[in-house]
């Protein structure tokens, strides 16, 4: 059941950004979308049960640790997306007046 | 010693442009060629090496069982790849380096880059594939803005989102293969991939993959950030962007679609066919009503990737060859024109095509080399253009309609180019010359690479393809009337329709997508490949 | 033992639901902070106590943050004002008093805060560019005009233009953005 | 196309992407492989003396992804920067907005917290190998204790250069160290000592790798606030 419901959430946040105005509620989007790819992976990484990956007594069965390394790097290079694109929106902002994507993106041909 | 010069291909130019930005001394950053000049050194000796023994081309990282553990691998077209990166590199810095020598955070950002490159092009890890995807899209965009004005960052903004879209796509892929084969090594997953192929979750595995590439490589209808991206950056930029960077998406479809999956496995050859010409005719209708130099270049960047697109689609035999073969010709001559482009622009003051007349007696040596451009791009016997596109139409040439297409896409290139080759003729304009003697170099090398290409395909093709391209001719009489016939028709069009700029003309160059229809259109792309891969084929 | 995650997931996907059409940027960042802790607490009922520790650092105390900053920078209406208030006499304080009145209006109507700032040293067209003054007001003695300096290219300069064209001492210059010619 | 069916035709496509993942995912647990998990737990702790298996693999069986996860905080930092910064000097430029002050219950509270986050951050770094935690987490949490000391005082800032420049040859540092393996093992981009030393000496890799992601995660994290802070000031 699990990972169809993290599943939802990344199509929420695709939804969000397929209807999304602005590009600071794009930029909300997409960190949905990433915090449910990350959510997905953890969801099946867990899918046979088990304990957290650390070890306490050899014979206790563990969840796969190599999402959870993985997941810290997606996590890291998400972080470091959205603070680029938040500056990037502040600067349009005083350039624009605005940061609707219908109004920044008008004709500068 | 030889098997680790990957690393060093990786860490020679990061490390090069560390320096760069620590130091801050204008002087200094003459090592770049320094670096360069050893990278092209190592490059030959790991060449050298790979064709006595190509087992030298796999590097465990770590010492661990590869299955787990981050490899390194080099095979002929990534080996092709980084020859032609460090070549491009190169160039774009003897073009560069007089004007920016002393914006040390340009050079520190593009040395960075092309690490990142040549290390995307070398992984072995679909994980690590995915942190150099997301590298370059973020060194990417810091480059794009590095202006600052108003049009760069907009189209910072949107390529940052839309390819950080694409690539998390790519990663729920990667999650779904990992759980179905326990491993994410490329060549494990090459060989075992015949064991849960027919499953549904790795087909959703496969289309969510192949969207995020999509989006990578700008296909119908994912291309959108492309113009704006490749329009407003540095010409320098530009060329490397349109030249070489975006084919990092095709180099993706080729080492997912092709290899990994197996080109035959799903029979999408097909729907990438039609994705193909659907892309270069919207690319060259696009390009055909722009009025901005670099605009109408950059279109033309996406009706390339989808001639590419066509050849590549079909996945063995001289078709694929022949857009690998494009996508190589299309680096050398899509940058030769954006920086004979980019002189122009400097000289005139203006991007606008019609305030710009009489370069070919102002600046007689960029009009030659940028005439050798337009000649490759629009397939003239001689250059090399000519050779790929041949090699392209190979394996449809018997089908009417995809020949139909094929025929529509050249003709609307040589349409296009017609119009661009308004600024060569006029009077002489007094200008006040920019001496720079390195810009020309790299301009020269790369036209000097276009011909020879064009000329001695057939050593060229049997070395690094071990193919006979025999099958195309130089002195073929119907290529060459072909060719006569599309200038005729190019001319025509370009004389009664385009330059009069009708309504629709218009229309179609006011044509904006937003990021919403963007992202509308992705889903739309995702969901009808699904459709077909699960109920129609 | 999985109604407690599956009740955690439902609620995550009210949270994002909310982030997608809630109006208000300020109030999506309580949600987006909520929305990293919930998923930290997913997290670390998937056994993944790394991911969650790193999800609470970064997702839900750094970016917040960041979003908080990026956003109340966007709610900004920065004025320059160059005006040397010593040399002004009597009547043109009026009118300058006038011109906050309207100015005041403008950014409340556009639901954003004046920001004045005095002092600043360089040429008008590229503190617009460089750095992110929106309006520079300067008065000229020979016209006996407050002149408004603006960006062409931003929507809130023809708001203000709209608004103040019927008065007569105003007049609004706007710097277009130069070709790139590199 | 007008909105309302453009919303509704978009939920018909996510509905139908999301069916294909139902019904796919309905039988995974047929081809579902867990040959990684058993490999790490049955090599993990043997091979990198680590007995946090995450940490174990993302300082010795993935390190040169950790290097590029590195690698990318460094490339942003720099690109915030490079976007705010500007060339005009305005040492002496006032403010209304920002005159405001910080509320008192704020600042003591923040005081009395900073102490402790900062030593919990620490901890983690440190025993990144034997419980959660780590050089990217613990980075994260010193960042977010150094951006506390903004709310007790406003005006007191790092120099973002001197953290730049830090920055940056840590990261070399820390490449030079992950290398270091070649000249001792052979092998690139995993731990120097050799396969079969002690726990202890292990750990001592281990515990050097995180403090040096630590410290660069934290440095870089830090310069990132500050450039959004100073933006436009």
């Amino acid at each position: 059941m699990n990972p169809i419901l993290s599943f939802i959430v990344i199509l929420v946040g695709i939804y969000g950004l397929s209807v999304s105005k602005n590009i600071i509620k794009s930029v909300f989007c997409i960190t949905i979308v990433e915090a449910g790819t990350i959510l997905l992976f953890l969801n099946l990484g867990a899918y046979e049960g088990g304990v957290i990956p650390i070890l306490s007594s050899l014979g206790i069965e563990i969840v796969d640790p190599i999402p959870q390394a993985l997941m810290i790097t997606t996590i890291v290079i998400g972080s470091t997306i959205t603070s680029l694109a938040l500056m990037l929106c502040i600067k349009i902002f005083h350039h624009y007046g605005s940061i609707e994507w219908k109004v920044i993106l008008k004709g500068d041909k | 010693m030889v098997e680790l010069f990957p690393v060093f291909f990786i860490f020679i130019p990061i490390f090069t442009g560390i320096i760069i930005y620590l130091v801050k001394n204008k002087h200094v950053t003459s090592i770049v060629f320094l670096s360069q000049l050893i990278l092209a050194v190592l490059y030959g000796f790991y060449v050298y090496h790979y064709i006595q023994n190509p087992n030298v081309a796999y590097i465990v990282l770590g010492g661990w069982d590869d299955k787990f553990a981050i490899t390194l691998k080099n095979d002929t077209l990534s080996l092709t790849f980084i020859g032609l990166s460090i070549f491009m590199w190169t160039s774009v810095l003897f073009y560069t380096y007089k004007t920016n020598r002393i914006y040390h955070k340009y050079l520190f950002f593009l040395m960075f880059l092309e690490g990142i490159f040549l290390a995307f092009l070398q992984t072995n890890d679909l994980f690590n594939l995915f942190i150099f995807l997301e590298l370059i899209t973020v060194l990417i965009t810091i480059l794009i803005s590095y202006k600052k004005n108003g049009p760069s960052l907009k189209a910072a903004i949107y390529y940052l989102l839309l390819n950080t879209l694409g690539a998390m796509f790519f990663l729920i892929g990667i999650i779904i293969l990992y759980y179905t084969y326990g491993s994410i090594n490329i060549s494990y997953l090459q060989e075992n991939i015949g064991l849960h192929q027919n499953h549904q979750m790795v087909k959703l595995a496969y289309i969510l993959m192949i969207s995020g590439i999509s989006v990578k490589s700008a296909l119908f209808p994912l291309f959108t950030w492309l113009p704006k991206a490749h329009g407003v950056a540095y010409t320098s930029l530009s060329a490397l962007l349109s030249g070489l960077l975006v084919k990092g998406g095709l180099y993706l479809f080729i080492r997912v679609h092709v290899y990994m999956f197996g080109y035959a496995t799903y029979n999408m050859t097909e729907v990438f066919f039609y994705i193909g010409a659907l892309t270069a005719l919207v690319g060259v209708v696009l390009a055909l009503v722009q009025k901005d130099l670099k605009q109408i270049l950059a279109h033309h960047t996406i009706s390339q990737i989808g001639l590419m697109m066509m050849g590549l689609s079909y996945g063995y035999g001289l078709s694929f060859t022949g857009g690998l073969m494009h996508i190589i010709n299309h680096a050398l001559f899509k940058s030769l024109l954006f920086l004979c482009a980019g002189l122009i622009i400097y000289e005139y003051k203006t991007k606008k095509i019609y305030a710009i007349r009489g370069v070919f007696r102002s600046m007689p040596i960029t009009s030659i080399f940028l005439i050798i451009g337009m000649l490759s791009i629009s397939g003239a016997p001689f250059f090399n253009g000519y050779v790929s596109k041949t090699l392209i139409k190979y394996s449809f040439k018997a089908e009417p309609f995809k020949m139909f297409l094929y025929t529509l896409v050249n003709v609307g290139t040589v349409t296009s180019f017609i119009k661009f080759s308004q600024i060569l003729f006029g009077k002489k304009v007094d200008l006040e010359k920019r001496k720079d003697a390195k810009q020309f170099v790299s301009i020269f090398a790369i036209g000097l690479l276009c011909i020879g290409i064009g000329i001695f395909y057939k050593p060229i093709g049997s070395f690094i393809y071990g193919l006979d391209l025999s099958y195309v001719k130089l002195f073929d009489l119907k290529a060459w009337l072909d060719y006569i016939i599309y200038i005729g028709i190019g001319y025509i069009l370009f004389k009664y329709y385009i330059d009069k700029d009708y309504k629709p003309v218009q229309v179609i160059r006011s044509f904006q997508m937003t990021f919403e229809t963007a992202n509308y259109l992705f889903i739309f792309y995702i969901s009808s490949l699904s459709f077909i891969l699960f109920y129609l084929l | 033992m999985t109604v407690i995650p599956t009740l955690l997931q439902i609620l995550l996907i009210i949270i994002a639901i909310a982030i997608v059409f809630h109006k208000e940027n300020f109030t999506i960042i309580i949600y987006i902070s909520s929305f990293g802790l919930i998923a930290a607490t997913l997290y670390v009922l998937n056994q993944a106590p790394d991911v969650a520790i790193a999800e609470v650092a970064i997702g839900s105390a750094i970016i917040p943050l960041i979003y908080v900053i990026s956003i109340s920078r966007q709610r900004e209406f920065i004025v320059l004002d160059r005006v040397d208030h010593n040399e002004l006499d009597e009547t043109i304080d009026v009118k300058n008093i006038e011109l906050y009145e309207i100015l005041t209006s403008f950014v409340e109507d556009n639901q954003l805060k004046m920001n004045v700032c005095s002092d600043i040293k360089g040429s008008d067209e590229a503190l617009t560019k460089d750095l992110n003054v929106d309006l520079i007001i300067s008065y000229d003695h020979e016209k006996q005009k407050f002149i408004l300096k603006g960006k062409q290219s931003s929507v809130l300069m023809d708001h203000l233009i709209k608004k103040t064209f019927h008065l007569d001492f105003i007049e609004i210059v706007t710097f277009k953005e130069g070709e790139s010619i590199d | 196309m007008s909105p309302l069916i453009r919303r509704i035709s978009l939920v018909l496509l996510l509905g139908f992407i999301l069916f294909v993942f139902i019904t796919s995912i309905s039988d995974f647990s047929t081809i579902y492989n867990d040959d990684g998990k058993l490999f790490y737990y049955a090599n993990g702790f043997q091979d990198t003396g680590s007995y946090n298996y995450v940490t174990g693999i993302y300082l010795d069986y993935r390190l040169f992804d950790s290097l590029f996860e590195a690698a990318i905080l460094l490339i942003a930092v720099a690109g915030v920067m490079l976007i705010s910064e500007h060339s005009i000097d305005e040492k002496n430029a006032t403010f209304m907005l920002d005159k405001q002050k910080t509320p008192e219950l704020f600042i003591t509270f923040s005081r009395l917290l900073y102490p402790i986050m900062l030593l919990f951050g620490i901890y983690v770094i440190v025993n990144g190998h034997l419980s959660p935690g780590g050089g990217f987490q613990g980075g994260a949490i010193v960042a977010t204790a150094i951006l506390i000391l903004y709310y007790i005082d406003i005006t007191k800032t790092v120099n973002v250069h001197v953290v730049l420049t830090i920055e940056k040859i840590l990261f070399i540092v820390l490449v030079l160290t992950a290398s270091l393996s070649y000249l001792t093992r052979g092998v690139l981009f995993t731990n120097f000592f050799r396969l079969d030393a002690s726990l202890d000496q292990k750990a001592i890799f281990l515990t050097l790798m995180n403090i040096l992601i630590g410290a660069k995660v934290s440095l870089g994290l830090v310069a990132i606030f500050t450039a959004f802070l100073k933006e436009g000031r």
